[in-house]
């Protein structure tokens, strides 16, 4: 495996500016993930507006991919609409199954493409996708 | 004693063989499962192509090869633990089944409602939940000792905690994520006092030091073939002859009875009341011959060289200011086993980067949340040492500490 | 379909290389337990030697390696039953495991005061015990199926004793004395109907015919390794996936779990939830490459080939005055399986007799010992072939016993 | 394993002629004696005088080796005291655990001396030594 491709720049930059890392004043939604086998705890706090998610945060523990992926998925929903951002969620997971490859569609997960690797790394897979399902989660009954 | 030669022991062991992209295999993570020599790989090999049949079953050649196969593993543990009898050596399937069976049948007939059992907080999760199964459906209490900020278990808490109320103690004698060789002579010895029996986890320690069954006088004990050069599926259970004559079986079925009718059914005489259905031959035949390997080197110099490297180990890491030892600090009662944290860095990431060079180590909480939770970290990354480990895996660990913080971006 | 050749066969098995006494071994005993074939001792050598480390546990490149074997001969066992998801396939330690863990986490849920339990009277003891043990602490009722003449279990028989009391019925897929393959299709189609879930013991039937496991509709399923060319120390138990997520845990430890807190935990999703402490992942790697070999030969082709000669085999014996057979006498609705008596002669005498001549069988009660009262006899002898036996086994076995009649000054 | 020094002419003897198999009148004793894992399943009788075993006979199921053991033994013990017949079971004992290899002792044992190879067949030892622990069963309290 190519460290490079993983632990990126842009990953680093993820992991250790912490601008989404933060509670947000009155969130509609606050979901919790977690992840039992590494110990990895996020807690995410969205704030609706009509269908729209206006603002995102999160706070938590986690290694640097769980929480780059974490951030960067942030920076992409913002502003998009709850449709918008679960079909994002369903890319982002078909990405890392290897079972999405189209370079077009994929393009769409922006900073978070550089994650597409992370499926070779079998142990760490759980903390790429963290994130992705404890918004679908937030999201699954609205 | 003279010392052992780690690089000629690594030439019996053929793992050592392959490179992890280009770098020499530097494996760490011993306390997780160790690796086999090719005389432990030979012994597995020569009972599969020459004598396998299901041994205490028939009356041709190869049942009885089998069968003496079997036996003659046993003897070689119950001397390598210096048990009295034969049939105190139960084989199991590995440290947590061995465990389950203790909770099972033991507590079965032990524990009733407001009897205290009495573990660490150190536990490895084998030897947690069968007790917390066990409490629940028969009312007892389970009760925890902690642990003082060194990591050690203090003679105050011993006495604190085990009372004439207690009826199971139940520990390891080795902390898997510590390090820590816990003072179980003196638990023995108060629990015994206070009318408890005492189960022992020796999964960590009796791959490293030689274990004197009858001196320390555990009523019951417990470890793995996979932790000391054995081969995974096959685990041992130690149990004194009147305790585990007492004891109900655990699983149930050919081999451990002597009549069976419609309704019911008596069981046959140690130890083959605990050994149910065709046990794992090659195991113990492997088992066995991780023995003979040990005992060749001698479990002294063993314990001494990982002494050795753990202290070479700790001096270095503890000379990176960056690095925090989860744990004792000192050699004192502390087995070649070092859990740290790195500031900053999460463990996971910590794994990941040593792999790419070729340095295996485990991250994690190490199946043992209460702990984690008690010492409040989320998780820990372990170095682990074993007899084929040398200074210059050391070196190469550390050196690849200081790329894990590059990589992340963080000065050296 | 061309049959195969044995005697290519038996090259690939290294325990035939040997010779016993200076006779051919004629191996007859593999209803107790089967032999290994170089590509299996191999597939268990490489990985010790190239791939071995704990899964699920680390990011290490070996024990990402050891986590991909054990997923992989899972997938293997999966499809080789043709199960639908691979969280439905739970590597246990044996046929005798796997059903300890039914009648505990299985038979805790369902079996209340008066609930019916209905085995068959030629069960295996590691089929009868742990059901006696859950009736005697839960309340519950065991029922025997009987068998006619013939050793068969006949339609009116099953319908007398599955009734809407039943709520469990265990039963073996094929009896290990008699050889007869139960009509098990109609008891699992007769037992839905009532209500009650069907577990199979296919610990004799899974290495010698094809199994699938959708079309029989099994709610579970179990068998054993050792019995079809791989390791011991290694079982498999096949749950439909809903029956499996309703049963509660049966060894804990690591591993299983999600959260553990001092006093209660929670546990991992399938199949982990089953699968507590290091698993025994040489033995999954040997029993996957046990499969890649017989699916290779064939198992509509392994049992023709088993068929053939149970034929000769049955006309040969039927021939000598002094054989009885016990069990079906056609070729039926059976397997390659049979027990027979010699007058005069007790098993015992003819098992080590025939020894002497390098032919390996087994004589007893077969773990069976309500059957044997059943059909009132003290012992049997058993031959039981493989994809390995030749006719001129057979022969040797039949010249062995006419000296066996010589031998105790019987006229032949 | 040479199986003329097992089934030899004297074992088939004692096995075939039953002469010790039968009950007796009215014994003083009778002690069953069983080998689970084998099926053997024996019953002894005796008549005591006194410390005298005046008579001794056996009935049941067993191989020839559990047979002729038993009858062999039954020929030994007929007419010598208690003591006498426990220094037997002693001796027997003793021969098939390689224990004791005195000749002159072993001697003692006469017709059950050809089981001395028995030792050598581990599965068939059982079938040898039943009858003996039965008899020190159907004495230990007298
Ligand atoms: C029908 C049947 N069930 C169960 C078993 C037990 O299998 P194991 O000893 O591998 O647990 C056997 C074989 O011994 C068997 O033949
Ligand atoms: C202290 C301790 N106890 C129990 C276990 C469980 O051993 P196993 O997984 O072999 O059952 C381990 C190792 O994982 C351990 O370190």
């Amino acid at each position: 495996m190519d460290l490079n491709s993983i632990y990126s720049q842009l990953i680093m930059e993820h992991n250790k500016s912490g601008h989404n890392k933060r509670h947000l004043p009155n969130p509609d939604i606050t979901e919790k993930g977690h992840n039992p086998s590494c110990g990895d705890d996020i807690t995410l706090e969205l704030k609706l507006n009509g269908d729209i998610i206006e603002n995102a945060s999160f706070t938590g523990v986690g290694c640097a991919i769980s929480q780059a992926s974490t951030s960067m998925m942030i920076d992409l929903i913002k502003g998009i609409t709850i449709e918008e951002a679960l079909t994002l969620v369903k890319t982002f997971i078909g990405m890392i199954k290897k079972e999405i490859e189209d370079e077009k569609e994929l393009e769409k997960l922006q900073d978070a493409l550089v994650l597409q690797n992370i499926s070779n790394m079998p142990a760490r897979v759980k903390c790429a996708v963290l994130a992705w399902h404890t918004l679908k989660e937030a999201l699954s009954d609205k | 004693m003279h010392k052992l030669n780690p690089e000629e022991i690594r030439k019996d062991f053929p793992i050592f063989k392959q490179r992890i992209q280009d770098n020499r295999l530097v494996y760490l993570d011993n306390g997780a499962t160790t690796q086999k020599p090719m005389q432990v790989i030979n012994a597995i090999n020569n009972y599969n192509q020459n004598s396998h049949g299901n041994p205490h079953r028939g009356a041709h050649q190869l049942s009885i090869r089998a069968t003496e196969e079997y036996d003659l593993a046993k003897e070689k543990v119950r001397k390598f633990i210096n048990a009295r009898y034969i049939e105190e050596i139960i084989f199991t399937r590995n440290t947590t089944e061995s465990i389950n069976l203790i909770a099972y049948s033991c507590g079965k007939k032990l524990i009733n409602k407001g009897d205290e059992i009495v573990l660490a907080i150190s536990e490895h999760h084998s030897n947690i939940l069968p007790w917390q199964r066990l409490v629940k459906e028969n009312g007892g209490i389970l009760k925890y000792i902690y642990l003082n900020e060194e990591g050690r278990i203090s003679p105050e808490e011993i006495k604190r905690k085990i009372t004439d109320r207690t009826k199971i103690v139940s520990i390891a004698h080795m902390s898997n994520v510590l390090g820590t060789i816990h003072p179980i002579e003196e638990i023995i010895d108060h629990a015994h006092k206070m009318g408890s029996i005492v189960v022992i986890d020796g999964a960590q320690s009796t791959p490293h030091m030689k274990i004197d069954i009858q001196k320390l006088d555990a009523d019951l004990f417990v470890f793995s073939g996979h932790k000391m050069l054995g081969p995974m599926g096959i685990g041992v259970l130690y149990g004194k002859k009147e305790i585990l004559e007492d004891m109900p079986p655990f699983l149930m079925g050919g081999d451990m009875i002597e009549y069976v009718y419609e309704q019911e059914a008596t069981f046959a005489p140690l130890p083959y009341k605990f050994e149910a259905g065709t046990q794992n031959v090659e195991g113990a035949v492997g088992l066995g011959a991780a023995i003979d390997y040990l005992e060749k080197i001698g479990l002294d110099r063993i314990e001494n060289h990982e002494k050795m490297l753990t202290e070479y180990a700790l001096d270095r890491m503890l000379s990176l200011p960056y690095v925090s030892i989860q744990g004792p600090k000192d050699l004192e009662m502390r087995g070649g086993l070092i859990s740290f944290t790195i500031d900053d860095i999460h463990p996971h990431d910590i794994a990941t980067i040593l792999d790419s060079y070729g340095v295996a180590i485990r991250a994690g909480h190490h199946c043992a949340q209460p702990l984690m939770r008690y010492l409040d970290v989320p998780a820990t990354s372990r170095i682990s040492f074993y007899l084929y480990n040398t200074k210059e895996d050391v070196d190469l660990f550390v050196e690849g500490i200081k790329n894990v913080r590059k990589w992340l971006g963080y000065g050296s």
